[in-house]
């Protein structure tokens, strides 16, 4: 059982352009990623989105891997930013972790 | 055991903020390839290098040793290494690229100049103040040393008196045109490619290159610069027959080249399985980022013959 | 034998319909031969306008008596073929329909000789049926240029201006105290954005100042009778004089609306507190101005669940269907909850979302406003539950996070409930309208013909048709509208002549005929002295309940006269040559 | 004509509106622009949730609008603006397209397509069959009639000035049908076999295929048309009228302008009699052209051509006075005799022995007289293709030198540049810019000639640049014999006084009708137009036939629309129908090489039968019909007319519904699902169509082989819910519609397995949820998760990319051999131009504006104009029946109003 | 398999050019789409619309189906 956070998304959204919340979840991204890593992008921000804040942190090395090619982005049918929103939580990450 | 990866990204950013570059060269290597063109230093319009295509061969050496330090005990040592950096340039002892190589580079510079001189461009160059865009702490969201950095950057831009500025990678292009506007009030530079120059400016082929060629789109160019067109117009107006791979233009595929800092093992299989869509297409594949070619260079293991898009035009154009 | 008829039979192949598995051609041979038939043809699509000119020239050239087509349904093509043979100048009841598909190539597609023979024996039938037709005429009846429309929701509402500005007259029934309907309750409506108070506050300001709708509220209908065109309604008026006024009217519209599940105690956690059900909410989102505030505390964190009480599977007497308007309302709710309260936190519990059309951007809009969907299984519903912090807390698996079983804190759970038909036994006896399986008002044909019904006369629109939202009522209200005006407009309608008949002189008036007819069409009249029974022709439905009880043989039905039903009984038993 | 409320469009939602209104007594005109009524619904399989069939619950509809007493139905035309008048009612301008069949006459039997040649794709099959033509849009068609898809005329028919169905013969050469491609000639010409070698083929420098590889060779194809047909038909078929008239009429001169109009005159009926003056009849074709280029016996055939019609020809009878043959019982008279005389070149010595004219020249050779040049330097003066003729034919005579001099360079050479080429071939030497002064003899006979070079000086009034002489340039030139060919000329100064003649003594004529100043006289070919091409010739020839038909019927002869033909169709728009272009390389032509001395064997070799079907496969159809006239004879009804033309009629109507529906999306435009270049991978309209009982294949089978499918999969929200396509709406239908198609697919095949990938199943209307439910316990498989892309596999079979969110969210790839794409709707955004004056709104997604849906839906922006169905919103079946109603109601209570108000 | 598809058009309009080639093929019997392709050397989706356009006209109809693909055979006195 996952305790679902509501408050975690705004920690890591910064500013409008994070809008994880826009997908639709039809699964395209994650199948055209050429990572394909199951997680990469749309369950990594189920997790941001339900707040399970520990989720995302186990999965660091994920999130770096990333590559911002925007192939899912150029496949999203919802206008999702998502290697905007991968950033975002780059960013979140290098200040909570890394202390950077 | 993978990377630590904070500790790459420290030792990046502190690089940055420190040596205003991720991986600091010299002055004169940087510049060493304008030597001979007798570009006016500065003038409202600069061709600006960014010092991607200068940084190829270091990041070329540096991500050979890092590819050893993915899975060994040495991953230990980066830890270390960002406390030895703030006071010793480590970077700089990781990679020493050989000479033969950072000259190849450097021509695909002068191709450019050349390029851009023939079509009619009236441009200059910041010699050793032009500085490194940031892309890469960008890409790791190190957002508050990007920010310092993009300052100092648009800083030398105004110190010349700089409105328009002709980019030669797509990294920089997105950086300069896309990125520095979010981060900078009043930021007011017309940045554009040098490919998307050559055609806005109409130039006419010299000599007809009977050759087929598969294009490999960069991802930056293609989904964020939306540069698309301009490179094809240039092939085949020489003459050129453009062949397209499986996944291109819009849907290019990555050729794995952003995950090299931090990932060489990662990156070299994403590029080894690009290079096999290419080479089913045609033998010579065609790039335009300095990263895809250093990167598919490494995968293409002799089955397909790369050349950056610069080498072509040339050879057309010049 | 009468005397010999000549008929034309035609025989269709329906595309591949029915000769995919009837030998067409084989049913040609076997019956061109029989009693009466002059010519005997096949066709691709009978139905097609070509074909339908080459049995008008062949009617007159072959000056044909009589009519056969061997295709589809009645249902579909009888009234097809009848205006065939009215426009070459044969009486339309001259003609029979022979259903060879539903009844034979759809019924037996795994045996294409048992289907031929079965076709041949069912064409010999129609063929000899014909031969024993008579020639007969509709029954035409004046109509009156009235209509009743029941309910005053905001279909009923429109109906009824929509057919004041036809120039019809309307008698406007509500049983509640005032017009308005559901509607009249609500704030905020997708798509437009409109209130539901304003729109019925303007459409009540209409009906008041149209001089031919009168409305009744607190009234009922109570009795009806006559036909299409012209039946007599007992209205009863509540209020403090109980009355009862009798009025006549052309056509009926029924708009009576629908009810919102009520979700039985424990139900989603139903009855804790802090569980609404979309409509209790959106009263407290209506109520609220800025900023969410329930028991003067503020909302931050809302989860709604869908499908409450619709598209159910399993439980006794499940509500199996799609209540259509839900996903749209509860993203609505979420949009405007946002509005209310920016940066409060809403979780949506949904099994498919189906924010239809252009609904589909109320649907972006709550995402992009931060909303959170969360998958579920109906076999594993989300539960709800009361957290030891006094704010509740709902658990479920989320399908869409590698199905993981997670729990979500809420200061509001809001039921997502749909609609069930409306409670109209009255009603649904007094114009003996059917109802479907899943409990609302029955169309005579869901894809074609959605405000009929099968009673004449008698047209059903809104919600109590199915569940709709206020637009799309207003859209079949007009329907409906368009289609009683299309009858009364002309000032007559015709009545099926196939009804039955009494023959005065065998009658003895036993009225073990009146007992068996479920229209209440015999009545009784004086014949040479003695009181016998009589069919009232405008209320027989030709059902044929009547003929076979009747002890003495005194009733025939027109068109299927015991000796046409004998004559196909034999023709069809004949040996396949 | 006066309305109250006019349909546009006859869709589902059209026919209800336009069926209510029109039962409610209000006159109602419905327009549409296909040429059946039933919009798309007639053309699906069946219809969810009950499983009608499409057609059986569309035709009755169908045939009730066009049957109502109070509707009229034009099919086939399109309005083309609407404006409302100063009376508040609207204007209504709409346009009939031409179907080229009479539709009274037309029994819908299907002959004309059968028989047609021109297969274009079906569009009512979503493209996954031909069609023809002519055709009948579907079988259940409500007006079951045909129509003719006719673009313009083709480039190369419109290029001939003869009016010779080019594309008409090559379609049938494609079709293999030889015979009837001769026939279609001879409707024009008598002189094919002349032609096919000789025609200068105007067409082939319009052919659009030019404007790709290079032209079809449309004149070779003639050739081969005329050989096949003459090597089995030593005689004509074709007999002289039956019906012949009394009168009689008279042609003068038997070259190619005589023979095609004595032709055209006798088929009419008309005893026809040819005077020739030559012994021989042919005029041209048999004097002036080489016999290796054109072979007497194939000018022989052709004109056997004219005279089995009982055509008389008297040989070596020259007529003075062509009125005067009035006296011999001629009603009328054409006067066709050509250019027979020749220009002097006007120098010393032109009546030396050795001297001749190039058309003396021909002349002799061709009536068989022997010449010989055996070892004798020739030089010919001139350089059109008369002096390159002669050249060649001094080469075949035994020339040891064969010489052309001409006055300018080679660029203006008026002769044909493969002629110049060919000459050169056979060791044909030329002079430019060279000329002779004199023509130098020794006792009557040439030896040589004195010469002169030029120079080119500035260009004339025609734009020409003379040529002048250089000064103290002269020079000799030995030789033995001198061709002089510097231009033909009519020979009429015996006409002079008896007909009007122009200053350079050709025949004045009207040139409309060609009547001379003698009214029963008419004139044409080269004496009228001075030297031209024989193509030309047969014009006027055929021109001629007509005009004098009219005249001796009594009939008005000016402005009566000579020419029939439709304007060129746009090449530009021709190249534009398809997206690609496979190269079919032309024919390389080929010749005979190597000339010897008394060989005069034709040169240009034939065309083999497997060249002339390739060449003529390569033909584009440019007009679409090709006017190969197969129809017109196939037609027992006697329906087809060639000669409709567009018509404008105008209207008026009091209200407007719009019901224009809606557009499919073009599945083109997601590349990551390969429709249209993976063949497995198609439509859900074309799921629907080889689900229909009028479906184009025998059941459901893949593109690919035909083969019956087996592991069938269904890609849901193809173009809708997706900003890439910039789509963000649900299109409400595509759900249901592959739902449906699950069940009939595993009601057709019931090995088959059905897996749907979904984002949502939107089963949201009444009974829908049941229906899903119903596929979902039938078997079909659902999986949530949208295909991202798909990979063609060597057997056709096609790999799917996906995310299996339900499972875990596995990243997943799966292989079906069939995939549906089950394509979305999209505006159709044609409606809006059709409104000049007020302005029609659409809202943000480009479908018509609803301005009041919560009370008035199916209102827009104009007052008293409507909207019903799709127009206004992607809709179901039941959706559009209640919303057209509701238009309906609007539309009629408008009507009241406007009455009310009067 | 990799070889462009030819615009659909371009395809349809060659069924008078094949309809011979087609008839002579099935003279030896009925045979199946893939069949049909092989002997004449052509792409077997090219060939479906050949076939089913001469199907639709009538020159060819469908025999027995077998191993999920039916075999067409010419049709005597075609074209009505």
């Amino acid at each position: 059982m996952a305790l679902v956070n509501p408050g975690f998304v705004d920690a890591v959204k910064q500013s409008e352009a994070f809008n994880a919340s826009a997908c639709m979840n039809c699964g395209v991204c994650s199948a055209v990623c050429p990572m394909g890593i199951e997680l990469l992008p749309r369950k990594l921000f189920r997790y941001v989105l339900l707040g399970l804040e520990e989720k995302v942190l186990e999965n660091t090395e994920t999130i770096y891997s990333c590559l911002l090619c925007k192939m899912c982005e150029a496949n999203c049918p919802a206008r999702v930013h998502i290697a905007e929103n991968v950033r975002f939580l780059r960013s979140y990450i290098n200040k909570k972790v890394f202390k950077l | 055991m993978p990377l630590p990866t904070g500790d790459t990204i420290g030792i990046l950013a502190d690089n940055l903020r420190m040596r205003n570059s991720v991986l600091p060269i010299s002055a004169k290597s940087a510049t060493s390839w304008a030597r001979g063109l007798h570009l006016p230093r500065g003038a409202k319009t600069v061709l600006y290098t960014g010092m991607m295509y200068q940084l190829i061969p270091y990041i070329a050496a540096m991500s050979k040793a890092q590819a050893g330090i993915e899975d060994s005990f040495l991953a230990n040592f980066v830890k270390l290494g960002r406390q030895v950096n703030k006071v010793i340039n480590i970077s700089a002892f990781m990679a020493m690229p050989p000479k033969s190589m950072r000259e190849t580079y450097n021509r695909l510079l002068v191709n450019i100049a050349l390029l851009l001189q023939r079509a009619g461009v009236q441009f200059g160059y910041l010699y050793e103040d032009e500085l490194y865009s940031g892309a890469l702490v960008y890409d790791l969201g190190a957002d508050d040393v990007l920010k310092a950095h993009a300052r100092k950057v648009y800083g030398t831009f105004q110190k010349y008196g700089v409105k328009n500025v002709i980019t030669v990678d797509p990294h920089t292009t997105n950086m300069l045109r896309s990125v520095y506007p979010t981060l900078l009030d009043g930021y007011d530079l017309n940045v554009k490619s040098y490919l998307e120059v050559l055609v806005e400016r109409n130039i006419e082929p010299k000599n007809r290159l009977d050759r087929e060629v598969v294009i490999h789109d960069s991802c930056v160019y293609a989904r964020y610069e939306n540069v698309l067109n301009e490179q094809r117009t240039l092939l085949k107006n020489a003459g050129v027959t453009v062949k397209e791979p499986a996944y291109s233009g819009k849907f290019t595929l990555c050729c794995g080249g952003p995950a090299e800092s931090l990932y060489p093992k990662k990156a070299r299989a994403r590029a080894e399985a690009r290079v096999k869509q290419l080479k089913e297409v045609a033998r010579n594949c065609v790039t335009m980022c300095p990263i895809c070619y250093v990167n598919l260079q490494k995968a293409a293991g002799g089955e397909i013959e790369l050349a950056d898009i610069s080498s072509y035009l040339v050879q057309a154009y010049c | 034998m009468s005397d010999q008829k000549r008929i034309g039979v035609y025989i269709c192949h329906c595309g591949g319909n029915i000769s995919d598995y009837v030998d067409v051609e084989g049913v040609l041979r076997a019956v061109q031969d029989e009693p009466g038939v002059v010519v005997a043809k096949t066709a691709m699509f009978t139905c097609s306008d070509a074909t339908q000119q080459e049995m008008v020239r062949d009617i007159r050239e072959q000056n044909l008596t009589g009519l056969v087509v061997a295709s589809c349904s009645p249902k579909l093509h009888l009234f097809t073929f009848r205006e065939v043979a009215r426009r070459a100048g044969l009486n339309p009841y001259q003609y029979t329909q022979v259903n060879i598909r539903e009844q034979c190539s759809w019924a037996h597609t795994g045996d294409r000789a048992g289907a031929t023979e079965k076709a041949i024996r069912l064409v010999r039938g129609g063929i000899a049926r014909t031969n024993f037709t008579e020639p007969l005429e509709p029954i035409t009846i004046d109509t009156v240029p009235k209509v009743l429309v029941v309910g005053a929701g905001i279909a009923g509402l429109r109906a009824a201006t929509g057919l004041a500005d036809l120039g019809l007259s309307v008698l406007l029934v509500e049983k509640s105290a005032s017009a308005g309907g559901k509607v009249a309750g609500l704030g905020k409506m997708y798509p437009h954005e409109k209130t539901g108070r304003e729109i019925i506050a303007r459409l009540v300001d209409e009906v008041k100042r149209r001089e031919n709708i009168t409305l009744f509220t607190n009234a009922e209908l109570v009795e009806k009778s006559g036909s299409i065109g012209n039946f007599r309604v007992k209205i009863r008026l509540g209020g403090k004089q109980r009355e009862e006024i009798e009025e006549n009217a052309g056509c009926i519209i029924v708009a009576t609306g629908f009810d919102t599940y009520r979700p039985r105690e424990g139900e989603y956690g139903y009855g804790i507190d802090g569980v609404l059900t979309l409509a209790e909410y959106k009263e407290l989102l209506d109520r609220c101005g800025g900023g969410l505030v329930r028991n003067g505390k503020p909302v931050k964190d809302i989860v709604y669940i869908y499908c409450v009480g619709s598209r159910q599977q399993a439980g006794e007497k499940p509500n199996r269907y799609c209540s259509r308007y839900c996903c749209n309302a509860a993203v609505h709710a979420s949009i405007q909850s946002s509005e209310a309260s920016p940066g409060i936190h809403q979780f949506h519990l949904f099994r498919d979302m189906r924010t239809y059309g252009k609904f589909e951007t109320l649907y972006g809009r709550a995402r992009d406003q931060g909303a959170v969907f969360v998958r579920y299984s109906e076999s594993e519903p989300p539960a709800v539950e009361k957290g030891a912090d006094g704010k509740l807390k709902v658990t479920v698996k989320d399908l869409l996070t590698f199905g993981e079983q997670i729990e979500i804190p809420a200061d509001v759970v809001v039921l997502v409930t749909g609609m069930v038909p409306a409670r109209n036994e009255a009603l649904v006896d007094v114009l003996k309208l059917p109802v479907g399986r899943d409990g609302f008002f029955n169309e005579i044909h869901p894809k074609l013909r959605p405000v009929e019904t099968v009673v004449d006369g008698v047209f059903i629109c809104g919600a109590c048709q199915g569940p709709k939202n206020s637009a799309e009522s207003v859209a079949s209200a007009l329907a409906a509208v368009t289609q009683s005006a299309s009858i009364l407009k002309k000032g007559y309608v015709e009545l099926e002549p196939l009804i039955a008949s009494v023959d005065p002189g065998l009658c003895e008036l036993c009225d073990v005929c009146a007992g068996a007819c479920p229209y209440s069409a015999i009545e009784r009249d004086h014949y040479q002295g003695k009181e016998v029974a009589r069919v009232n022709e405008a209320v027989c439905k030709g059902c044929g309940g009547c003929a076979p009880v009747c002890p003495r043989n005194a009733i025939n039905l027109k068109g299927y006269t015991d000796a046409q039903m004998e004559s196909m009984i034999d023709a069809m038993l004949k040996e396949i040559g | 004509m006066n309305y109250d409320v006019l349909v546009v469009g006859s869709g589902i939602g059209g026919m209800e509106s336009a069926l209510k209104l029109g039962d409610m007594g209000y006159k109602v005109l419905v327009v549409e622009k296909e040429p059946s009524v039933g919009g798309k619904m007639i053309l699906l399989s069946k219809v969810f949730p009950t499983l009608d069939c499409a057609s059986c619950i569309s035709t009755p509809k169908m045939a009730a609008t066009t049957h109502h007493p109070n509707i009229d139905v034009m099919i086939y035309s399109e309005v083309e603006r609407i404006k409302r008048g100063r009376d508040g009612r609207f204007q209504v301008r709409v346009r009939k397209k031409p179907t080229f069949v009479n539709q009274a006459l037309c029994t819908g039997c299907r002959q004309c397509e059968m028989t047609c040649n021109v297969a274009v794709p079906d569009q009512y099959n979503a493209d996954m069959v031909a069609r023809r033509a002519a055709y009948i849009a579907f079988p259940q068609a409500v007006p079951k009639k045909a129509v003719i898809e006719r673009e313009g005329t083709s480039p190369c028919s419109f290029a001939c000035p003869a009016g010779i169905k080019a594309h008409g013969y090559v379609a049938l050469v494609r079709a293999g049908k030889y015979q009837e491609a001769f026939n279609l000639i001879l409707e024009t010409t008598p002189v094919i076999g002349s032609l096919g070698r000789a025609c200068y083929a105007p067409c082939e420098g319009e052919c659009t295929r030019g404007d790709l590889e290079g032209p079809l060779p449309i004149r070779k194809l003639k050739r081969f048309v005329a050989d096949t047909y003459y090597r089995e038909h030593a005689e004509p078929e074709h007999k002289p009228a039956g019906e012949v008239k009394d009168k009689k009429v008279a042609v003068v001169g038997s070259g190619p302008a005589g023979l095609t109009a004595a032709m055209h005159l006798a088929r009419r009926g008309y005893r026809v009699k040819i005077f020739e003056a030559e012994s021989r009849p042919g005029g041209m074709l048999r004097l002036a052209i080489p016999s290796y280029r054109l072979p007497k016996d194939v000018v022989d055939r052709d004109i056997k051509n004219v005279t089995a019609l009982g055509v008389e020809i008297e040989t070596g009878v020259r007529v003075e006075d062509p009125a005067g043959l009035k006296e011999q019982g001629f009603d009328a008279v054409f006067v066709a005799t050509g250019t027979p005389g020749t220009r002097k070149l006007r120098v010393e010595g032109e009546d030396l022995d050795g001297v001749m004219t190039s058309l003396d020249f021909l002349r002799r050779v061709n009536l068989g007289e022997k010449i010989s040049l055996e070892g004798k330097t020739v030089v010919v003066a001139g350089g059109g293709n008369v002096a390159v003729d002669s050249a060649r034919v001094a080469v075949r005579l035994g020339a040891r030198r064969v010489i052309v001099q001409y006055r300018r360079s080679r660029a203006e050479m008026p002769a044909h540049d493969w002629e110049i080429k060919g000459a050169e071939k056979e060791g044909v030497e030329f002079q430019y810019l060279s000329a002779p002064q004199k023509f130098i003899g020794e006792n009557g006979k040439l030896t040589g000639i004195e010469c002169i070079k030029m120079e080119l000086g500035p260009p004339d009034a025609g734009g020409r640049r003379k040529p002048v002489a250089v000064k103290g340039s002269e020079y000799r030139l030995p030789a033995d014999f001198v061709i002089t060919a510097v231009g033909l000329a009519p020979a009429t100064e015996q006409l002079a006084g008896r007909l009007e003649l122009n200053q350079n003594g050709t025949i004045s004529v009207n040139p409309e009708t060609l009547q001379t100043s003698v009214p029963f006289v008419f004139a044409g070919g080269d004496v009228v137009t001075g030297p031209s091409m024989i193509v030309n010739a047969v014009a006027q020839g055929r021109r001629a036939a007509f005009f004098i038909d009219r005249y001796l019927r009594g009939e008005e002869l000016e402005g009566t629309g000579y020419d029939y033909r439709m304007p060129a169709v746009d090449k530009q728009k021709v190249t534009g129908r398809q997206r690609s272009y496979r190269t079919l390389a032309p024919v390389p032509g080929r010749e005979v090489t190597g000339v010897r001395a008394g060989d005069f064997t034709e040169i240009e070799l034939p065309l083999t039968v497997e060249e002339a079907r390739y060449s003529a496969g390569r033909c584009l159809d440019c007009g679409v019909c090709s006017e190969c006239r197969q129809c017109v004879a196939a037609c027992p009804a006697g329906a087809i007319d060639m000669t409709m033309r567009a018509e404008e009629v105008d209207v008026e109507a009091s209200s407007v519904i719009v019901s224009t529906g809606f557009k499919l999306f073009d599945a083109n435009l997601k590349p990551q699902y390969g429709y249209g270049k993976y063949k497995n991978v198609i439509t859900g309209m074309q799921m629907d169509r080889l689900l229909a009982p009028t479906r184009p294949y025998n059941t459901v089978l893949r593109p690919h082989d035909g083969k019956v499918p087996d592991n069938i999969a269904f890609i849901l929200c193809t173009g809708s819910r997706d900003c890439t396509v910039d789509n963000p709406l649900c299109s409400r239908v595509c759900c249901m519609y592959s739902v449906k198609q699950n069940q009939l697919i595993m009601g057709a095949l019931p090995l088959a397995d059905v897996t749907v990938y979904y984002i949502d199943i939107r089963a949201f209307s009444k009974g829908y949820e049941e229906f899903y439910q119903q596929a979902s316990a039938m078997g079909a498989n659902f999986i949530k998760g949208r295909v991202a892309r798909i990979e063609e596999k060597e057997d056709g079979n096609l790999v799917l990319h996906y995310e299996d969110i339900d499972n875990g969210g596995k990243l997943s790839r799966a292989e079906h051999d069939l995939v549906v794409l089950s394509v979305g709707l999209l505006p159709n955004t044609g409606v809006f131009n059709l409104f000049d004056g007020d302005k029609l709104e659409a809202d943000e997604f480009l479908y018509v504006k609803e301005v009041n849906e919560d009370v008035n839906p199916g209102q827009t922006s104009i007052d008293g104009v409507f909207v019903a169905g799709t127009a206004s919103g992607a809709k179901d079946i039941p959706d559009s029946i209640l919303h057209a109603g509701a238009a309906a109601a609007q539309a009629a209570a408008y009507v009241e109003r406007i009455r009310m108000s009067k | 398999m990799k070889e462009e598809v030819r615009d659909i058009r371009e395809i349809i309009r060659e069924e008078m050019l094949m309809r011979d080639k087609i008839l002579a093929v099935l003279r030896d019997g009925p045979k199946t789409v893939p069949e049909i392709a092989q002997a004449l050397g052509c792409p077997s989706h090219e060939v479906m619309y050949w076939v089913m356009g001469m199907r639709k006209y009538g020159h060819v109809a469908e025999t027995e189906e077998e191993d999920g693909y039916y075999k067409y055979r010419a049709v005597a006195g075609e074209g009505k």
